[in-house]
């Protein structure tokens, strides 16, 4: 094991893939020669050059779709979207084209395409850069949605997106960057798609989360352990589709009470997908109906005093909680 | 205004280097393509009349050369991509037409399964990746296809066509400075057929006189190219295919053009609604790929009367043998809705095992 | 009273409503000259003309946004989209303008436009042409969502979109388009935004609904009572968002049991948030889990054999009634 | 390649009829401006620095001009709309420091209550339509409002700015062939400081000499600005403007200019990563445009150093009280995060008595 941050995390996956398989190529805008919006492509270029990492212009329908083409003759792009809320100029190439033409073309084609960028809000830069759509993309069969919540996920996850056959869009934190964690020396670490990881355990309540909110729930659980003699199992589902619905409902028919906690809006966002599974699934496991925090139902506020009081934080988490035990 | 006829050709593209050295055969094969898409049309444009077609169906007939033309020229490493008028790509680069009049008809045994229809004809396996529906969306990807051929180090390009309307579309825009940017492999096709549903040329595109001149402002070289003479489709289409392959630089095309039929078979107002009735007579006699190729072969002394009529009857008895073979083949069922979403689930990988991925309750 | 289709239910509003108000304009493509595509706007570009009936290019992401950009002058753009599915092309017009522009300048701007157009499976145009985008639009604050079942829906909902002072999306469906009922002669009819219709009342469970699904929902619930001695409650909830919630708590108290009919893929669908208001606001009145009758989750398949069998559909819904009760 | 320098102006625009009549208090009118902007901006940097400012600063230190010499020629149907870099844009059509700078730092009283942020200032009763972060999504809105002009019948035009990075945007793209097709008063304006980021011009687009130039693909009327001399400038926009007023023909422009400051603050690669400081120290001596016309206003003897430096420190006064009033401004409260988002709502009206509109539990 060593500690590293999850962008170093992010990066040392791709790398490793870069020189497993000559067919793994970086592409998106200014990952090649500025390093990265982010950084979180930070030396590559000069490490492997100008055909294996690849700056664009700003023209995202263009360069996912050339992703998507490229995919689909055995090339393996690794798409950087400096925001994931840029999916709403590529939104076709994203959906129809990724997610359809293996369907549409009655399995002869498939495209092992990553999509990957941060997605979350919390970095006060206003509605139109603060989407979160893993609910969106999740609602389309044909996509694979991933959303890493520590560095060892980073890095497990972005391999194991970049092995897959299908398209995986990871969902990573600009908040999460410079977290610092444990991930495993092996370079052949990978972590499986469908697969939850309990964070905590506990009985009395099970807080599911993903990508950023992980660390919230956990702050969370935390607190109610030492304040309020709750405890409370935490959940990171690391991926959304394929999703370990075996490892939620295990969980709440031990807890018999659950709390999504999730960045999505609440209407028709991931809490509302899990809810609808675990009435369905633990219905008569339930005490008290499912809870949610979520970012509050309206555009991303810029104001850098209040936005976090809009995203999913652990007040509001513990609050949820005092309400539903 | 209405679309003027096309302009004839200034030189004689016979006597182009790629037509010069052509075989009897290879030229009879093209004329024989052109003529089996037409049957094959002709077929499906029944099978949608008697309600056995759902959705749509965008007819190629007046179209055919450039495919056909195109498809002659397509070496291992060269790929093509087009819209959801589709159907004559497919034939030309050597579908057959039982697969293809299967997918018109749902059936499991269509090139896509049933899952397709018209608009998704593929066939990857012949470099042929679709049949898109949605205007301009298969720009990028044949911009993708020449992104690949150009990694993986082959030396080949990628074809890929759009509708003269499409052309208003913001991923062309997009695809066509990449591509001149990034010096890919791409042709773009423009087939103006002077039409986009009812909505003339002039009504949809503020453009010099050829659309295609607006890759002057993309640093791209272009052309214009009569459809309607194959000979002069294939050299013009060969120049720049060379250049694509040998200096990797991308061109934008167009070719002038005309559908004799609706936007989709279902468009009632393409007679003497948007367009008069004399005009689609005056493009049918005058100026059909596939009559004017005839004549050319019959005078080369390639073709002759029975020569014609044999192809003829061929063509459509394997239209109607499509038809039969396509009857007979059953439908998908309910549990072929959920195959072929994933490719790790169709295979039952490993990567496959953990986690739901449908969620039918 | 007089009995029309939902097609010309739909014109007639748009006709009434561009006499009324001259600021209402009529944009999209083929709208005008060729009556448009599913001959919805017939010959009102006679009646109104070169600047009130508007053809556009096939560029959804200018003619949307050049909507967005006049409402905010007062313009009152009513735009076509062929097909509700190519939202892909125009999703940050749709999302990042319509919806966010009024919250990101303080409320100082609102946009009253109405987008419509049909948003539907089952016509065998295979999965680029069969989004069925409700979930989508209505998880984004700022907008509205309607979904009219019936001509007179049709109509008023129409009305009242046009004069709303936001941005409302209505999704129609091309296989209503044909459907013929009775609709209020009164050319001031409107229906409110957020209340529901209870189109058949029952006691045994409730059948909840909106678009294409409501007459399905209506020949399930006939059946079951005929053969199966259920006597289901149907709501058509009209507008998605704006929620009529309180009609739905209020018949599921009565029924203690839902099945929810959408025609939305269910990870994240429309069924999946009303279930999580059921749960959350009918607990402790729920004899089981609420059901969900859902298109079946892969892309919309093409072959007309098979299409109406992905969808929902009276035998899908009385199976799942069935298992439910 | 790195940037060059503006190209000198070929004509002494100062003789221009819009320039010509000019009275000194207009002339130090502009020059104030371009000092207030400046000012602001770096006050706004202090904040920032302080970490005051949340999210993105994008600094219009060094295009000064090109704001406040569109503004002068805004009659009460002319519209403004730009992207993210929007500071100078809303100073210059008459917002004041204080709102702007309540703005970045998050407060209820900043002109979008704290809600837009630096990229998302808006002053619709000045005209000014935003500050928008998607690059290129403005361009359809700007269509929109020109659209709006001619709906409304109002002798007016929409100015709309983009970058020469966001030309490459599809939306972009189909809203030139609109405009021309439809004969929209829009005046597109592209602010060419070199970069997107850290992208040279020359690596995101291929184009002619001129990015302008790419207007002829839309038979639309373009042309070339040193953005140095607000003269020139406002003769050639005036033209343009006027254009669109008069005959509703849309423009296509392309601005000479250049940014001193990093893509946004946090751009740290921007002295010596993707240009030399060189190159930025060239500009600022020699291509200042607020330099510039301040020796011009002093050799038409309508400035002299004394009132050169009132300008100057009434405008950081200016800048400096902003900030005060800025931090005095409240922030808003969680209330607000769900204000502002249906106008229906927020006016209570009849429609929006029904439903629930927000699903926070
Ligand atoms: C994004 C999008 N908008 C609209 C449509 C509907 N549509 C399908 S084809 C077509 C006309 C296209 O005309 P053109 O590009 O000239 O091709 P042609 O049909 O003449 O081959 C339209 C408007 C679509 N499929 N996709
Ligand atoms: C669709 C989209 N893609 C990417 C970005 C990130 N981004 C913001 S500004 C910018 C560079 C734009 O450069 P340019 O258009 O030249 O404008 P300038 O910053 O020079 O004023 C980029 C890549 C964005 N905001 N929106
Ligand atoms: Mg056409
Ligand atoms: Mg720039």
């Amino acid at each position: 094991m060593k500690e590293m941050t999850y962008r170093d995390a992010l990066r040392e996956g791709m790398d490793e893939e870069l020189a497993r398989d000559e067919n793994v190529v970086i592409i998106g805008e200014e990952v090649a020669q500025y390093d990265g919006a982010y950084k979180v492509t930070k030396g590559l270029w000069k490490k492997w050059g100008d055909k294996r990492i690849v700056d664009t212009p700003i023209s995202e329908a263009a360069f996912i779709g050339m992703g998507v083409g490229a995919s689909m003759l055995g090339v393996r792009p690794v798409m950087e979207l400096m925001f994931w809320s840029f999916h709403s100029v590529a939104f076709d190439q994203l959906v129809n084209n990724a997610a359809n033409v293996r369907y549409m073309s009655g399995g002869q084609i498939n495209c092992p395409i990553v999509v990957r960028g941060p997605a979350n809000g919390g970095t006060n830069v206003g509605a139109t850069h603060s989407h979160v759509p893993e609910a969106i993309f999740a609602s389309m069969p044909g996509l694979k949605i991933v959303s890493p919540a520590t560095p060892e996920d980073a890095k497990g996850l972005i391999k194991t997106a970049i092995r897959d056959n299908d398209p995986v869009y990871v969902m990573e934190s600009t908040i999460l960057y410079g977290m610092t964690g444990e991930v495993p020396e092996d370079d052949d670490f990978t972590i499986p798609l469908g697969v939850a990881k309990i964070e905590r355990e506990g009985k009395d309540i099970s807080l599911i989360a993903h990508g950023g909110s992980v660390a919230h729930a956990l702050a969370a659980a935390e607190e109610l352990a030492e304040k309020h003699n709750i405890d409370a199992e935490v959940i990171n589902l690391r991926s959304i589709r394929p999703l370990d619905q075996d490892a939620i409902i295990k969980s709440v028919m031990k807890t018999n009470r659950a709390v999504i906690v999730d960045e999505s809006k609440p209407f028709c966002g991931v809490s509302a997908q899990l809810i609808t599974l675990i009435q369905e699934y633990a219905f008569d496991y339930l005490d008290a109906p499912v809870g949610r925090v979520c970012t509050i139902d309206a555009p991303a506020i810029y104001s850098p005093h209040i936005e976090n009081e809009q995203l999913p934080n652990k007040k509001r988490i513990i609050e949820k909680v005092l309400t539903s035990v | 205004m209405a679309k003027p006829a096309k302009k004839p050709s200034k030189k004689d593209f016979s006597k182009d280097p790629i037509n010069k050295g052509l075989t009897p055969e290879q030229k009879v094969a093209f004329y024989r393509d052109m003529v089996r898409i037409r049957h094959f049309e002709m077929a499906a444009l029944k099978q949608y009349n008697k309600g056995k077609i759902g959705g749509f169906l965008h007819l190629y007939n007046g179209q055919e050369s450039i495919a056909v033309g195109s498809a002659s020229l397509m070496g291992d490493h060269d790929h093509m991509i087009t819209a959801y008028r589709d159907h004559g790509h497919g034939l030309s680069v050597g579908m057959n037409m039982n697969e293809c009049m299967a997918e018109l008809l749902g059936k499991i045994d269509g090139c896509s399964k049933g899952k397709g229809g018209s608009m998704h004809f593929f066939a990857p396996d012949k470099n042929y990746w679709g049949g898109h529906g949605i205007v301009g969306g298969q720009t990028p990807l044949g911009l993708g296809l020449a992104y690949g051929v150009k990694y993986l180090e082959q030396e080949g390009c990628c074809l890929c066509y759009l509708g003269d309307g499409a052309i208003n579309q913001g991923a062309f825009h997009e695809s066509l400075n990449m591509a001149s940017l990034m010096d890919l492999p791409v042709v773009y096709i423009i087939e103006n057929n002077g039409y986009s549903m009812g909505t003339t040329q002039e009504r949809s595109s503020s453009a010099p006189e050829y659309l295609a001149k607006r890759a002057e402002g993309y640093n791209m070289e272009w052309d214009v190219v009569n459809g309607e003479n194959i000979y002069e489709l294939r050299a013009k289409l060969n120049e720049v295919m060379e250049r694509a392959r040998k200096e990797s630089k991308p061109t934008l095309l167009e070719i002038d053009t005309y559908r004799y039929y609706g936007h989709s078979v279902a468009d009632a107002n393409h007679r003497d609604g948007y367009r008069e009735v004399e005009e689609i007579e005056l493009h049918k006699k005058n100026h059909d790929p596939i009559i004017l190729f005839r004549d050319v072969l019959i005078k080369e002394g390639v073709l002759n009367e029975d020569s014609v009529k044999q192809i003829d009857k061929s063509a459509k008895a394997e239209a109607n043998d499509a038809v039969k073979f396509a009857d007979a083949s059953p439908a998908p069922t309910v549990e072929d809705i959920s195959k072929d979403v994933y490719w790790e689930v169709d295979n039952k990988t490993e990567a496959a095992q953990n986690g739901r991925y449908f969620f039918n309750d």
